[in-house]
């Protein structure tokens, strides 16, 4: 029953926190440097199955509005900013990311981490999420900047699989793209040189789903929601970089020794699960505590490949640079699949990581994520049998955390665990005498 | 001398306003609203009336507004609170252009023209609650009677925070705070802190003005008044029975109807210009 | 039939239960198939060419209790998308042969699939409508896209679609949509004569009966609104937007009009009244439907078209129509409609139009907190 | 004789049980949590010991459960309410696979196995629309005392709709209501069945076996086991001591460690002798 641990507290300090920070320090320079010295021109692009390739090869720098926004709740400032956001009419039901991101942009665009350039080019890479139509036509609208709506076919087939035509369509719009990063740049496409981005892409892409794949050791070297994230944003803000690849051969290099030596994030690995849904990042600390009392372990997330789903099979390939980043796009993210794919890849975490329990983070902002989460939970606990835990509060918004209410949830559901785990041990050893 | 009444059937209180051609107050009451609002709404009209020596009959014109303003067969007219509290707000304070009403159950930010007619308005959203209710809820957890509320809640020091945007999740707050050893005093003030904040993220969508008057039964507690102008970061307008200003504006309103009716076109009286005239005689 | 009868016919019908209309229509029709069609925009006339009927399932009015489909969808989501499940877990659907849902947006969206695993015996179909309409390339994607489900209708319905019959019923919905145009203009110039709540129930009866009958009904009714010479009264006049999904209770658009509104344009039932020209029936048909979405629908929250903006249209409606004021009536819980709102409103503010902002639900039973911020807004411009 | 307690600190009511080595309950006790949580978890803990006639130290084990089970300064160890409503219902009513649990700011469904574990369960979202706290928000709109709405509510002839479950706007609504001259009992019936319509729905997630049993204070409220029991077209188990379920289950827990303990101190004893 309940271990009165409470202190178990966890971060993960590794080299490769520190070689992120480092990483994404640099990053965020550039931005600062971009936005007030007019160094380089900005692209803004969104997080999910971007084409941030093509970005590189036009020496473009993405800006990703979602990384402003989690950064603001990440640092604990993002209040103000949603209330100014609301004060000229956003609705407190609005998703809290954008609201961050706009109160922020529309005021001196200074942040804690950087000064957010304006945009030369708004690329909405419209990959599943209906709201980042509405929010880079508002950034549009306050910035009077170029905006293309990057137009990606939601995987609405059964198969998951797209259809030619839709390959076709998404490929003409990248050769728009092309044309208007020429005109914006005043460079030609140096088609070798996407080509090398597309393979760097490739060769990162592939050490991710590596290094996601140790986390099938008993105990697991890393949890694959908390940890996870620090490697997140490199494989964003990064990837197709030289630097990007090398953060990745560094962290697989860890992580691979960590598992060698039976080493996880927890003193005792007591329990396994796959988590769904974003995290709350404005109590991101106090969300992880709740799990580290009770040894429990991430295993595998959904969060985890917004960006990208590489652990299936999925490589860039720069022989195809245009269909391969179309591809992925198309079906290798999380976003542009339909709802019950994500049921499916949660099924295939729970099995083949062999995790105990699923436990669904359901949050206010996020509908993309969360709208429907009740019937996954059904079909998970009534068809499946898998012990499910759902529990509510928001990405960004520090207003609908309440810490009493997910804690007495979380003990509850590890208790009743716990009764099962020792029931089994039981009987196993009754079994055995 | 013809007289006119408003009445203001609210969530909590029945209020009742009687005055003359000349703008005057001459009687006024307060009664506790009760689930059967014509005979409260007769109740508190005879308290007034009574006051002002005057009898029913004696009356040119009866305006309501508040929730219980269709509830009320002898009215004349019936206007909503929002459009009376800012002709109120406007005739004891004729230079302000922001009004702020918090009452039992609602919260409104109006933000209006000279002589009080509105141009833009916000009322509270559902899962924004935040009212009178709710601070009278917080008081009889810790235990202390509302009246004193505002006088506590001056005194504060280290007001704690309170961020919920529910009034039932703030109330698990409050509780947090008290376990953790914090004071009633700087509780309370967390409270009016939260609900200042609310107001006035209203107030900036229906557009913040120089002046603001704070009106509505909330206002008499002076912590709030004092949060309140914290967030603001101004001064801002209390009248010394700020609930009366709904119940005030409806009779003007009514004067203004009987002057329209009784001669189209004339122009009404000149107003009093400060707050001594309207004094009870 | 005269108005009134004819208009107090149809409310009965809405209030009650408007899907037993079509499920009647089934019943009296054997071996015919029905398809649901979810807000916004289905491209009907694919539906009718196989010989099937088309049917709005727009929510479930404020008469359905939710009582299994809110374990499914949170409280942050608006009431249409529970709502329609709850019908589909009552089995209210059942008569529905398949049903088409649209990338509106992220709950509608993952509502289709929760159908398709909930329902398996149902023909759940999706349409991915593309939001780039600028580049030249967007027609050819969907005409693809209509052209599978076609092939998918064909399936169903065990008939060829042909080109014939597709440009029929591409007339025919011509035909429907100029006539509730022409509903719209009476009561756009001469609201005294034509409430919005006639016109909405008027069209919205559209949604679930056969266009044919609802063509002989829409001239009947115009015929009729035509006879009525009404002194108008001292009201004052609105555009309504921002309800182009989800359905506002009748009661409460009759509420906006007793606080003192004439109503001279709204985004009711947006979709099925989806073009101001007619769809051209000669050439392919396909491409046809394909290119009039793209190029002569209307505006709506949930199409980003970058080639013009969204503001500027309702500005344009304003001064178009005469009216003196905007009300946004969106759905509670309804992202685009309230993501639009922050972008109007600064729209509205810098044209000096007021506005009135309010949210609704269709399970929306006490309407006493929008009944009297309507009526304060329409004494704020009538009261001096 | 082994004695062991639970007390339950909820969110409105603090609920304390002292059960005997046979399981027998031998004090009960009931306060207002308020916001002294600890406080409350002392005083009812002093209660429960008078009314048993007996003394701290006779207590061998107590265990903490509710919101403030953290604050029981007499506790042992904490326990969720979940895992304490499901034991507590299973020991009244053995056969009880489903439990309700509707309290002051929650509502819980709770499937449960023989012995009374948890197989699976829900509480209400984030918001507290719908509980208990509903309830109390209504009666005093009203006007009347908790003891009587639920008789009340028996009575209606057509209860009313209500367009929110929001505990925080139940009071406009009732307003509205009788603005438009609706009957009390009207009201409240449209209450009752509001709330007894939105825990169906939340504890359908886990499945409504045929025994249930309704525990938690609401469970005190006849009108709400009733409109439960027509929405559900079941009989519902409902035992006098309901509202005490959650202590209950939590002395059972101690009673447990209490005997665990014992014997191992039994058998360090006998290690020692030999
Ligand atoms: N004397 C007082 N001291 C402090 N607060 C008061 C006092 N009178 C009223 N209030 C506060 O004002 C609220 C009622 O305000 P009022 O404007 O009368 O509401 P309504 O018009 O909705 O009935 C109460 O909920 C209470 O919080
Ligand atoms: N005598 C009673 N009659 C009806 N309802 C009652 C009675 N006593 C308590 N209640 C209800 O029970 C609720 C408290 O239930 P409880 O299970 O103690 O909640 P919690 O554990 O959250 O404190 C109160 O909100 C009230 O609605
Ligand atoms: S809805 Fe979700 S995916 Fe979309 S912008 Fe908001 S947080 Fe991102
Ligand atoms: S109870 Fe609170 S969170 Fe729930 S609807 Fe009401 S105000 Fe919102
Ligand atoms: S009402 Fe709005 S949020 Fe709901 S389904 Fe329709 S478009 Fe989507």
């Amino acid at each position: 029953m309940a271990k009165t641990a409470e202190s178990v507290k966890t971060s993960y300090q590794g080299q490769i926190h520190l070689l992120q920070k480092e990483m994404m320090g640099n990053y965020f320079n550039q931005l600062t440097r971009c936005a007030e010295q007019g160094e380089g021109k900005a692209a803004y692009m969104l997080i999910s199955g971007n084409p941030v390739e093509l970005m590189l090869a036009f020496d473009l720098i993405p800006v990703y509005p979602e990384i402003n926004a989690l950064q603001l709740a990440v640092k604990k400032v993002a209040l103000p900013f949603i209330l100014k956001a609301e004060e000229i009419g956003y609705s407190m039901d609005n998703c809290a990311y954008v609201k961050a991101d706009v109160g922020m942009f529309l005021g001196d665009r200074k942040t804690p981490f950087a000064t957010i350039p304006l945009p030369s080019l708004i690329l909405c890479n419209y990959v599943g999420c209906n709201v980042y139509l509405q929010w880079f036509e508002h950034l549009a609208e306050y910035s009077d900047g170029t905006l293309y709506n990057l137009d990606i076919p939601f995987m609405r087939d059964p198969s998951g699989k797209p259809s030619p035509e839709d390959v076709t369509y998404v490929v003409r719009q990248l050769e728009e793209i092309i044309e208007l990063c020429e005109k914006i740049t005043g460079k030609k496409l140096d088609y070798a040189k996407l080509q090398r981005i597309v393979a760097l892409s490739g060769e990162t892409g592939e050490l991710w789903s590596k290094i996601k794949s140790l986390t099938k050791h008993v105990p697991s070297p890393f949890d694959a929601y908390f940890d996870s994230v620090t490697m997140m944003a490199p494989l964003y803000c990064l990837r197709g970089t030289e630097d990007g690849l090398r953060f990745f051969e560094a962290a697989y290099k860890e992580m691979e020794e960590k598992a060698r030596l039976g080493m996880g994030p927890l003193p005792e690995e007591r329990f396994r699960f796959v988590i769904e849904g974003p995290p709350p990042w404005p109590y991101l600390r106090a969300f992880r505590d709740l799990f580290a009392k009770w040894g429990a372990v991430a295993v595998a997330s959904t969060y985890s490949t917004v960006g990208g789903l590489w652990e299936f099979g999925f490589k860039h390939d720069s022989n195809r640079p245009l269909e391969s980043i179309a591809s992925h796009m198309l079906e290798w993210n999380l976003t542009n699949r339909n709802f019950l794919q994500r049921y499916d890849q949660i099924r295939r975490y729970v099995e083949e990581w062999s995790a105990d329990a699923l436990v669904i983070h359901s949050v206010k902002s996020c509908r993309l994520f969360s709208a429907g989460q009740g019937d996954m939970r059904e079909y998970f606990t009534k068809e499946l049998g898998i012990p499910t835990l759902l529990v509510e509060s928001d990405i960004e918004d520090p207003r609908y955390f309440s810490e009493a209410q997910m804690k007495n949830r979380i003990d509850a559901f590890f208790e009743s665990l716990e009764h099962k785990k020792i029931v089994r041990e039981a009987s196993a050893v009754g079994g055995k005498t | 001398m013809e007289f006119v009444a408003g009445i203001d059937i609210g969530a909590k209180t029945v209020k009742v306003i009687i005055m003359d051609g000349k703008r005057e107050v001459r009687g006024k009451s307060t009664v506790k609203t009760r689930p059967d609002f014509t005979p409260v709404a007769k109740e508190a009209l005879d308290l007034a009336l009574q006051q002002a020596g005057l009898k029913e009959k004696d009356l040119s014109y009866i305006a309501t507004t508040g929730f219980g303003r269709y509830n009320v067969p002898f009215r004349d007219v019936q206007i909503t609170e929002i459009t009376c509290v800012a002709r109120g707000a406007a005739f004891l304070f004729p230079k302000t252009h922001c009004v702020l009403d918090i009452g039992a159950q609602s919260t409104r930010a109006i933000r209006i023209h000279d002589g009080g007619k509105v141009r833009e308005f916000r009322t509270n959203d559902k899962c924004a609650a935040g009212a009178g209710g709710f601070i009278e809820r917080a008081a009889k957890y810790l235990e202390v009677k509302v009246e004193n509320v505002g006088d506590l809640s001056i005194k504060s020091d280290k007001p704690e925070t309170i961020s919920s945007v529910c009034a039932v999740l703030a109330e698990s707050e409050i509780i947090n705070h008290v376990s953790a050893g914090a004071t009633v005093e700087n509780i309370m003030r967390g409270v009016h802190n939260s609900l200042a904040s609310r107001a006035l993220a209203l107030i900036k969508r229906a557009g913040l003005e120089d002046e603001v008057t704070f009106v509505g039964g909330v206002a008499r507690q002076k912590g709030m008044v004092k949060a309140l102008e914290e967030t603001l970061k101004r001064k801002v307008n209390v009248d010394a029975e700020p609930e009366m200003a709904g119940a005030l504006g409806a009779a003007l309103l009514a004067l203004r109807r009987l002057e329209k009716i009784r001669e189209e076109g004339h122009k009404p009286a000149s107003r009093p210009e400060s707050r001594e005239e309207i004094k009870v005689a | 039939m005269s108005m009134d009868e004819m208009v107090t016919r149809y409310r009965e019908i809405l209030e009650e239960s408007p899907l037993e209309q079509a499920a009647k229509w089934k019943a009296n029709h054997p071996g015919s198939k029905v398809i649901g069609c979810y807000p916004v925009y289905t491209p009907v006339e694919i539906i009718h060419a196989a010989g099937m009927l088309p049917v709005g399932i727009i929510g479930g009015g404020n008469r359905l209790e939710i009582a299994h489909a809110d374990s499914r969808f949170q409280s942050f989501v608006c009431s249409i998308v529970k709502s329609t499940l709850e019908l589909g877990l009552t089995g209210k659907l059942q008569f529905l042969d398949g049903i088409v849902f649209h990338s509106i947006c992220d709950p509608a969206r993952n509502l289709g699939s929760v159908f398709k695993r909930n329902f398996p015996q149902l023909l759940v179909e999706y349409i991915h409508f593309p939001q780039n309409m600028a580049s030249p390339h967007t027609v050819n994607y969907l005409a693809a896209e209509y052209q599978k489900l076609k092939t998918s209708y064909e399936q169903l319905a065990g008939r060829p679609i042909t080109d014939e019959n597709l440009r029929k019923s591409i007339h025919l919905y011509n035909e429907q949509r100029k006539l509730m145009r022409e509903l719209y203009r009476i009561r756009r110039e001469t609201p005294q004569n034509l409430s919005t709540l006639e016109t909405y129930i008027l069209t919205r009866i559209g949604t679930f009966i056969p266009p044919e009958e609802h063509i002989a009904g829409l001239k009947q009714a115009l015929a009729a609104a035509g006879q009525r010479d009404e002194r108008p009264k001292d009201r004052i006049k609105v555009v309504l937007e921002g309800s182009f999904c989800e359905q506002p209770p009748l009661e409460l658009i009759e509420g906006l009009e007793a606080a003192g509104c004439y109503i001279l344009d709204d985004d009711f039932l947006l979709g099925w009244r989806f073009f101001e020209q007619d769809i051209p029936s000669e050439g392919d048909p396909i491409r046809n439907l394909a290119s009039a979405y793209i190029n002569q629908s209307v505006y709506s929250g949930v199409k980003h078209d970058t080639r013009e903006r969204k503001s500027k249209h309702l500005i344009d409606k304003v001064k178009e129509t005469g009216a003196s004021a905007v009300v946004i009536l969106a759905a509670k819980f309804c992202e685009p409609a309230l993501f639009d709102y922050a972008l109007y409103r600064r729209a509205l503010e810098k044209e000096g139009i007021p506005h009135l902002y309010l949210e609704f639900e269709e399970k929306m039973w006490i309407f006493d907190k929008a009944k009297t911020e309507v009526e304060t807004f329409v004494e704020s411009m009538l009261f001096d | 004789m082994i004695c062991a307690a639970g007390i339950d600190i909820g969110s409105t009511q603090t609920k304390g049980i002292i059960i005997n080595e046979k399981m027998e309950i031998v004090a009960r006790s009931l306060t207002d949590t308020g916001a002294y949580v600890s406080r409350a978890g002392e005083r009812c803990m002093a209660e429960a010991l008078l009314k048993a006639g007996l003394k701290q130290e006779d207590v061998a084990y107590v265990v903490g459960t509710g919101y403030g089970r953290y604050k029981v300064t007499c506790g042992d160890t904490q326990i969720t309410e979940i895992s304490c409503h499901a034991k507590g219902a299973s020991y009244l009513f053995p056969g009880t696979r489903t439990v309700i649990d509707m309290g002051g700011q929650d509502a819980k469904g709770i499937k449960i196995g023989e012995g009374g574990d948890v197989k699976d369960f829900v509480m209400n979202d984030k918001c507290a629309a719908g509980t208990g706290r509903f309830l109390a928000n209504a009666t005093e709109a009203l006007g009347l005392s908790l003891d009587d709405i639920g008789e009340i509510s028996l009575r209606a002839k057509n209860p009313v709709r209500l367009t929110t479950v929001c505990t925080v706007f139940v009071e406009s609504d009732i307003m509205s209501y009788l603005a438009q001259g609706k009957k009390v009992e009207d009201i409240l019936g449209g209450v009752h069945s509001a709330i007894a319509a939105r825990t169906i729905s939340l504890v359908r997630r886990v499945g409504i076996e045929p025994e249930a049993t309704f525990t938690g204070g609401v469970s005190r409220n006849i009108g709400m086991v009733r409109a439960l029991e027509e929405k559900l077209g079941m009989k519902l188990n409902v035992s006098p001591d309901s509202h005490f379920v959650g202590a209950l289950g939590a002395s059972i827990f101690a009673l447990e460690r209490a005997t665990t303990q014992a014997g191992h101190r039994d058998e360090e004893q006998a290690r020692a002798a030999t």
